[in-house]
């Protein structure tokens, strides 16, 4: 699985793309530039603690380390969040909740692995319960690698993953839905065929301009064949007055 | 014929016009054609509302076993036909179009039921014309009735809900009689100036006993604590724009017999002079007290409620307690508050009955834990829904706000804490308590049996629209209110407001709502801007929502609604005691004692040792005196 | 003015013919009845047009009293009287196997009613309302089951008793005066009537005729009897008769018992009737029942208006009277078809509509909801209890206020229940026509009055005022009694 | 006054509440690290915070009342800053008074309970039903504080309040005329504020963050912004009524950020109380304080 991915070509894309968003306005470049410098200074952090990893998050958020000098702050829903930190094994039934949390995060959104279970498997690669590999299922921005990696590796990874925003290399948010079936089918493989998120990953991809040759595919198709449609109740506005006969 | 008789005679040809029209679907549409035309006739009359003249009598008069009847409008009744008069046109309206189809399809009569409304209509303005006790009393018992007859014309349940209210209502007749007759003894006729007059010389016990039963008798109607148990569920189960008609004025018939009795003739400041066993606690604080007690049982009893009708209901019977608060305050700024809220209450309960029941219309249900997410489906049914409710919770900017503006200065004024921190509870339960309505209607998860639900019809739609319309204007402009109030007020001799069209001006604290609103509009659009200046939203479905990472599927509910409040609950759900329908219930059941009692003497079968024993004791008596 | 014993003679002579004309023509026995008394009907309106706000006094056989027979008419008698007739016709008997037997009876009641009414010495009421008694258990009887058979013999019992009550009170009446004419007691009753003797007469005969008048607390046979004798003759119990033992009741007291001994015994017992009557109806689950104790309750109310000393409580006493005169006849016609348990009337309205609407009319005077008469007569009675200076009065008031409110209650429960819609229970089947247009008769006068309200009112005042004049009493019957 | 100048004005007023609110925010982080030893977030993080929210691509939205919602939250309270007098600006304060002023700010809530309303999320609702239950608590006190200053002061215009104040100088202060008024506000403001030991409407481990929770981008930037003029009007309110209101901005703005100060320093030593306890002890504590400061007062 790990092979197929390293088939795709992530940079190339993304820089076509970012140079293709290269706006004429020099202020808006330098709106941008803002933009992209406070994403990075201000990063709101899910810890999906699956395993054992988490224990190492505490002292980096509190007195010794203070993670909220770096800006970065603890919150408790998707929605607010910007950055999905899995710490340690990712069982197959916990796969589904995190796939369904990281598409309910509003983009930019970037996803850490920590510890060596989100690398490899980790010291559980032989469990039939367990998924291996991250990145086969959702675009991971930093893995922490260690097992498990003290504070420090932590703050590290952290300081990585905010230079990549600013300088705008951390995209990989964007690779979900460029390369949606590939994402799809590693699940499916996993959950079975009628794997479904409430979150339409497709029109979202419309609704941001990113969809390429590799967001629909076999698996997509596979997908919209039972999906069940989850369109937005927009508001109905006709008043009339039925006269029955 | 004078302007009222001619309002009067059309007002009575309404009825005779819809009874003979029956039970068809123009019936609607024609007592809403009357209702305007009473209404240009009441417009006629506008010098009235607008303090240029005193009264204009009406021509009719009687003089029956020696008490001379006559009817009269002043500023006062002019204020209230005002408001019943729109009441009935907007509620005719609402019932004339689709509603009345499926009441008639349902096997309603829609004769009966605009024959009643129109007799409500009329019993009002004969009430509100009173110009003698007598007549008062007449009138008095006309709207009684005449409640009691749209009440009824619902379910069994409705007729007994109703059955509940004649007992009360007619018990508080009873009472009122009582205190004619004593106000009779004292004063030598039934004419409002000599009960004037008639007052100062009256011994504090027999004024006492007079305000007391006036009090217990009409406040049945405005259901003051503690004759209010009836209301609530009598009005519920009132067909539909019916109880809207009932919620918007018939109370209120209870707090103009009220303001005249107390207010006119005996004057406030003699019942200030009323003391209790204490020398602090006059009739007065009495009176006030109840007017607060009232607000806030009620509107914690409101709390409670999972049918929107009902929470509606009891909300209805809290207000009361702001307006009698206010006349009894009586000072310019108060009094004005609690008239003034009369009109706004009219306003924001008339379209909340109305969105109840076009909810009802669409979806069969009223029970808060049946509903959901409909605004989607009917948005400006929500729209109606939301100015109501803004204005019953009492924010700015609806109408609403103005007259408890009116009301907090005035306690301020006052100086009484108490009476001021009482009818914030009040204001904040309400909040509480339409949060609760409009959340479990119309916002959060949509049912799937509702997906389809289309928006009420447009003669639904209509008499909301424009009742918002009046709900939100009259708080922008709320001078225009303000210019009736005023008469209203010099009609019953309280001190009359200065007032401009954007509220009170003062300059220890005045309102321009003009001001106030202006910038909250200008707030909200910057609000907008500051909104609007971030990216495109993108609009997802309901069962996308965070659930701690768990899926959602439709079949399981994710709405939070029934025990809405229950932390509020935990602590004050031992304090709601039933103590009044317990009282209720005593009373009920000692009358059945005794009534059991004397069926068994009747049923006695030694008639003959009845009549030894009472010719025994007769002779007795009569040896021993 | 003659003709004035036409109201008695002319029933009493058809009563003893019609078994005769029976053998002639069945047709001509059975309109017989209802003639004589539309004829009677007929004479007496047309003797108080001659009336005017004169009395007169007639002399049978021209003996002077204290021998001879006197009728007086006074305005009051030959309303009372007039009510006797046109009461009788409105609720003549209805058909049946019996039919010759009950109209009989029904044409003594109306000859004797009459005479009581117009009776102006105390023996000859006291015959006339023995009279009455006996036609009223044959009447009562008539159904011929236990339950009326026991009821009547109750009824007879208590009546009888009553009777030798007022006996009793007559003889020492006689003893003390040595005359039975009213119009002579009158004159010798502050002298002869004014101490214990007086009072206990007053008390025996109150007792005596209250029986008949539904006082408390001899009225223990009403109930039984009108729920089982027929709805007809209830109403006529009810509704005419009770007011004729009022009416004695109310002469002696203008005339001969004016101490305020006995106008206190009369309200206490008055406002017992109104408590115990109206409680009872509360929990009455029988419609006729329900109406009886009712009734008892209004008859209570009267007692009280009629205890208010002087002119006024004679016409407060008088409007209730009359308005009950009229209500309670058409609430029993209504109980023709409704007789039974009030379960069983829900829905009723489905089958009778406008038997339903009536009573609602009905209920409403009879609770007084303005602007029908029975809120005129029940203002009256309160205003004029308020104004007296005893408190026990104002106890009246309250006790009659007490006791409209509970009547609303179970009256309009009742009412209420005739709009149910009961899947379960068949309603009951419509009114005859006959009851429902007598009792929309009925009905009809009760909205004319409402609307006629102004000049009623001035006539039943004049006629209180006539009949509280105790003057033109003594004069009309013995003009040079009086200096 | 020319009408020019009123309209700056009220453009003024609201843009120096927003940006001393963001210092006040700042400060209320700054404090909580300094207790937790902690270093805190950088000057401007506040401002980083709120950019990026805006800059979210994703804003996830329930539908046209969940974005009114926000709308009516900010805009409520840009209307409230012009009723409340400043240094140098009395804005709307003759229009309105403290009155209008208590319930213009309950508009916000109401709005953004509003827009949680629509996202048909449980943990939302459940937050504003804690939320207004906890507004139900602490209004109780505050409204009898109100009453007790608009009485003894005779007015209810804050621009008359503060010139009444100021006349007398220090001694002439609320704070010293009422005392134990000035301390129930005190205790209320820690519920006005939302803060512990009274934000169990947040309660972000059981609720997850009870209204907030469907609070994407600049829905989560509104509420920030919010947060600051939410800080700053109970701020000025109480320094108004209590601390003589600010002639001078340099006197006035320690005045405020000391009030404000008080109960985010308790915040961060408290845990959070259960709804019934928030109840239980808001309506014990602080409404007799501000009883028996009445009965001082009304004597």
């Amino acid at each position: 699985m790990s092979n197929e991915l390293e088939n795709i070509p992530i940079r190339q894309e993304l820089e076509v793309l970012q140079s293709g968003q290269k706006r004429t306005n020099p202020l808006a470049n330098v709106f941008d530039g803002l933009v992209k410098f406070c994403r990075s200074r201000s990063m709101f952090m899910l810890h999906y603690c699956t395993g054992c990893g988490a224990i190492e998050l505490p002292p980096a958020m509190t007195s010794r380390f203070d993670m909220e000098r770096l800006g970065i702050q603890p919150m408790v829903t998707p929605r607010q969040a910007d950055i999905l930190l899995i710490t340690g094994y990712v069982s197959i039934k916990t796969l589904k909740r995190i796939i369904l949390t990281y598409e309910q995060m509003g983009s930019p959104k970037y996803v850490i692995g920590i510890c060596s279970c989100t690398v490899n498997g980790g010291m559980y690669w032989q469990s039939y319960a367990t998924a291996k590999v991250l990145r086969d299922y959702l675009p991971v921005d930093v893995y922490i690698a260690g097992c498990m990696p003290r504070p420090e590796a932590v703050i590290s990874g952290l300081r990585e993953l905010m230079e990549d925003i600013s300088s705008g290399r951390a995209e990989s948010w964007k690779k979900y839905y460029q390369h949606y079936d590939y994402y799809l089918g590693n699940q499916q493989k996993l959950f079975g065929e009628d794997w479904q998120t409430p979150t339409d990953i497709i029109a979202e991809a419309r609704h941001y301009d990113l969809m390429t040759e590799h967001t629909l595919g076999e698996h997509t198709a596979l997908l919209e064949k039972h999906q069940k449609p989850l369109e937005a109740l927009e508001m109905r506005l006709s008043v009339k007055d039925k006269q029955k006969v | 014929m004078t302007p009222l008789d001619q309002l009067l005679a059309l007002s009575a040809l309404t009825v005779v016009a819809v009874w003979l029209i029956g039970n068809r679907q123009v019936t609607g549409w024609n007592a809403t054609i009357l209702y305007a035309a009473q209404g240009v006739l009441l417009m006629m009359m506008s010098d009235l509302g607008y303090g240029e003249v005193q009264s204009i009598a009406s021509s009719l008069t009687f003089k029956v076993l020696g008490h001379g009847l006559h009817w009269r409008f002043d500023g006062l009744s002019w204020f209230f036909a005002l408001i019943t008069i729109g009441a009935a046109f907007l509620a005719s309206w609402f019932a004339s179009g689709e509603w009345g189809q499926r009441y008639r399809a349902a096997g309603g009569s829609l004769r009966l039921f605009h024959v009643a409304l129109a007799l409500n209509v009329f019993s009002m303005l004969v009430l509100l014309a009173s110009g003698d006790l007598l007549s008062l009393f007449i009138g008095w018992e006309l709207v009684s009735w005449a409640s009691f007859l749209i009440m009824a014309l619902g379910s069994a349940t409705a007729t007994r809900y109703a059955m509940r209210y004649v007992t009360y209502a007619f018990a508080g007749a009873m009472a009122v009689l009582m205190a004619l007759v004593m106000v009779y003894t004292r004063s030598g006729s039934f004419e409002f100036q000599d009960f004037r007059d008639a007052v100062p010389a009256m011994s504090s016990g027999s004024l006492w006993m007079i305000v007391i039963l006036f009090v217990a008798g009409f406040g049945v109607k405005m259901a003051l604590i503690p004759f209010h148990l009836w209301q609530a569920k009598a009005y519920a189960e009132t067909p539909g724009p019916g109880a809207a008609f009932l919620g918007a004025i018939s109370s209120r018939m209870g707090l103009f017999a009220l303001v005249v009795v107390l207010v006119q003739l005996v004057g406030v400041e003699r019942l200030a002079d009323l003391q209790l066993v204490f020398p602090f606690f006059s009739a007065r604080d009495l009176l006030s007290w109840l007017a607060v007690l009232t607000l806030i049982f009620a509107t914690f009893t409101a709390l409670r409620q999972h049918d929107a009708r009902r929470l509606l209901a009891w909300h209805g019977i809290g207000q009361g307690g702001y307006m009698l608060l206010g006349v009894l305050i009586a000072d310019d700024l108060g009094s004005a508050g609690g008239l003034m809220h009369v009109f706004n209450h009219a306003t924001y309960q008339a379209v909340l009955f109305m969105t109840v029941t076009a909810v009802i219309h669409r979806t069969g249900t009223s029970d808060l834990n049946k509903l959901g997410g409909l605004v989607t489906r009917m948005p400006l049914s929500f729209v109606a829904m939301l100015i109501g409710i803004i204005g019953l919770a009492g924010l700015p900017p609806m109408n609403g706000f103005v007259s408890k503006w009116l009301l907090y200065r005035a306690l301020i004024i006052d100086g009484s804490p108490l009476l001021f921190l009482g009818s914030v509870v009040g204001t904040l339960g309400t909040i509480l308590s339409v949060y609760k309505l409009i959340h479990n209607t119309f916002l959060g998860q949509l049912r799937l049996e509702h997906v389809e639900v289309e928006e009420a019809p447009s003669s639904m739609i209509w008499p909301m629209m424009i009742l918002s319309t009046i709900v939100f204007v009259t708080g922008y402009f709320p001078g225009l209110v303000l210019d009736w109030v005023a008469s209203a007020q010099a009609a019953v001799g309280l001190p009359v407001l200065a007032h401009n069209l954007g509220g009170v001006p003062s300059h220890k604290g005045g309102l321009d709502m003009i001001w106030v609103v202006s910038v909250l509009l200008a707030g909200f659009g910057i609000g907008a801007l500051v909104f609007f200046s971030g990216g495109r939203s993108k609009r997802v479905h309901q069962l996308d929502n965070y659930a701690g990472g768990h899926f959602l599927t439709a079949e399981t509910r994710y709405q939070y609604s029934d025990n809405f409040y229950p932390g509020l609950m935990h602590l004050i759900g031992p304090w709601y005691r039933k103590s009044f329908r317990w009282l209720e219930r005593g009373f009920v059941s000692t009358v059945d004692t005794l009534s059991q009692a004397m069926q068994g003497f009747y049923r006695v079968v030694h008639p003959s040792f009845y009549l030894l024993v009472a010719v025994v004791s007769a002779l007795t008596w009569v040896v021993a005196r | 003015m003659n003709q004035l014993a036409l109201l008695v003679a002319l029933p009493l002579i058809t009563a003893f013919l019609l078994p005769v004309v029976n053998r002639v023509s069945t047709l001509a026995a059975r309109w017989l009845g209802p003639l004589v008394l539309l004829v009677t009907s007929a004479i007496g309106i047309s003797l108080w047009s001659q009336l005017g706000d004169s009395a007169v006094a007639v002399e049978l056989g021209g003996f002077r009293p204290p021998l001879g027979i006197t009728l007086y008419a006074d305005r009051l008698a030959l309303l009372f009287a007039l009510a006797t007739s046109i009461g009788t016709l409105l609720l003549w008997p209805s058909r049946g196997e019996e039919w010759l037997r009950q109209s009989t009876l029904a044409l003594i009641l109306a000859a004797s009613g009459s005479g009581l009414a117009l009776s102006g010495d105390l023996f000859n009421i006291y015959v006339f309302y023995e009279l009455v008694a006996v036609v009223s258990y044959g009447l009562i009887a008539a159904r011929s089951s236990a339950g009326s058979f026991a009821a009547t013999v109750r009824y007879l019992i208590v009546s009888s008793f009553g009777a030798a009550l007022a006996l009793t009170g007559i003889a020492l009446v006689y003893q003390a005066t040595g005359t039975l004419n009213l119009a002579q007691l009158s004159q010798l009753a502050p002298t002869h009537l004014n101490n214990l003797q007086g009072l206990a007469a007053f008390v025996l005969m109150l007792i005596g005729f209250g029986v008949k008048a539904e006082l408390f607390p001899v009225n223990t046979w009403v109930p039984e009897v009108y729920a089982t004798a027929p709805t007809r003759v209830s109403g006529l119990l009810a509704g005419v008769v009770s007011k004729l033992a009022l009416l004695i009741i109310v002469r002696l007291l203008v005339l001969v018992f004016n101490q305020p001994e006995a106008l206190t015994v009369m309200l206490v017992l008055g406002m017992l009737g109104v408590v115990t009557g109206e409680l009872a109806a509360w929990r009455a689950r029988d419609f006729n029942r329900m109406i009886a104790y009712s009734s008892i309750g209004q008859l209570g109310i009267m007692f009280i208006a009629f205890s208010i000393p002087g002119q006024a409580g004679v016409f407060a006493g008088l409007a209730v009277a009359l308005h009950h005169l009229v209500v309670k006849p058409a609430m029993f016609l209504l109980a023709g078809r409704w007789q039974g348990s009030l379960d069983r009337l829900a829905g009723a309205a489905r089958t009778s509509p406008l038997g339903a609407v009536l009573f609602i009319l009905l209920a409403l005077s009879l609770i007084g909801v303005p602007p029908l008469p029975g809120f005129w007569a029940k203002l009256l009675v309160m205003v004029n209890l308020m104004a007296q200076e005893n408190t026990l009065y104002s106890v009246g008031a309250w006790v009659i206020m007490g006791g409209a409110a509970l009547e609303a209650n179970y009256l309009f429960r009742v009412a209420s229940s005739f709009y149910h819609r009961s899947e379960q229970q068949t309603p009951p089947v419509a009114h005859r026509t006959r009851d429902l247009a007598t009792a929309s008769l009925l009905g009809a006068g009760l909205v004319a009055g409402a609307v006629l309200i102004m000049p009623l009112a001035d006539e039943i005042e004049g006629v209180a005022s006539q009949a509280a004049n105790r003057d033109q009493y003594v004069q009309t019957v013995n003009p040079e009694a009086l200096p | 006054m020319s009408p020019g100048e009123l309209i700056i004005e009220l453009f003024l007023m609201p843009l120096v509440a927003f940006v001393v609110g963001l210092g006040m925010v700042l400060m209320y982080r700054r404090i909580g690290a300094r207790i937790q030893r902690r270093v805190g977030p950088p000057f401007f993080q506040p401002i980083y915070d709120i950019i990026k929210l805006y800059g979210k691509h994703t804003q996830i939205s329930h539908g046209l009342i969940h974005e009114i919602g926000i709308i009516m939250a900010v805009g409520g309270y840009v209307a409230a800053e012009t009723l409340l007098p400043v240094p140098g600006m009395s804005g709307l304060a003759d229009k309105g008074g403290v009155v209008t002023l208590a319930y213009v700010m309950m508009i916000p809530s109401l709005g953004l309970a509003l827009g949680v309303g629509q996202c048909a999320n449980p943990n939302g609702s459940i937050g504003i039903s804690r939320a207004l239950t906890a507004m139900l608590a602490y209004d109780i006190p505050f409204i009898l504080v109100i009453f007790g200053a608009a009485y003894v002061y005779g007015t209810t215009n804050l621009a008359d309040i503060i010139a009444i104040q100021q006349q007398q100088g220090p001694g002439g202060w609320g704070i010293v005329q009422m005392p134990l008024l000035a301390l129930a506000a005190l205790l209320s403001l820690q519920g006005i504020m939302g803060k512990q030991p009274f934000e169990i409407y947040i309660a972000p481990a059981e609720i997850a963050t009870g209204p907030m929770v469907e609070m994407s981008g600049k829905f989560m930037g509104g509420l920030f912004v919010m947060q600051c003029f939410q800080l700053y009007t109970v701020g000025v309110l109480y320094t108004t009524l209590f601390l003589g209101g600010g002639e001078y901005w340099l006197t006035f703005l320690p005045k405020i950020f000391s009030v404000v100060a008080i109960p985010m320093m308790i915040a961060f030593v408290f845990p959070r109380y259960r709804t019934e306890d928030v109840i239980r002890l808001l309506w014990k504590w602080p409404v007799l304080i501000a009883l028996t400061g009445l009965a001082v007062v009304l004597r």
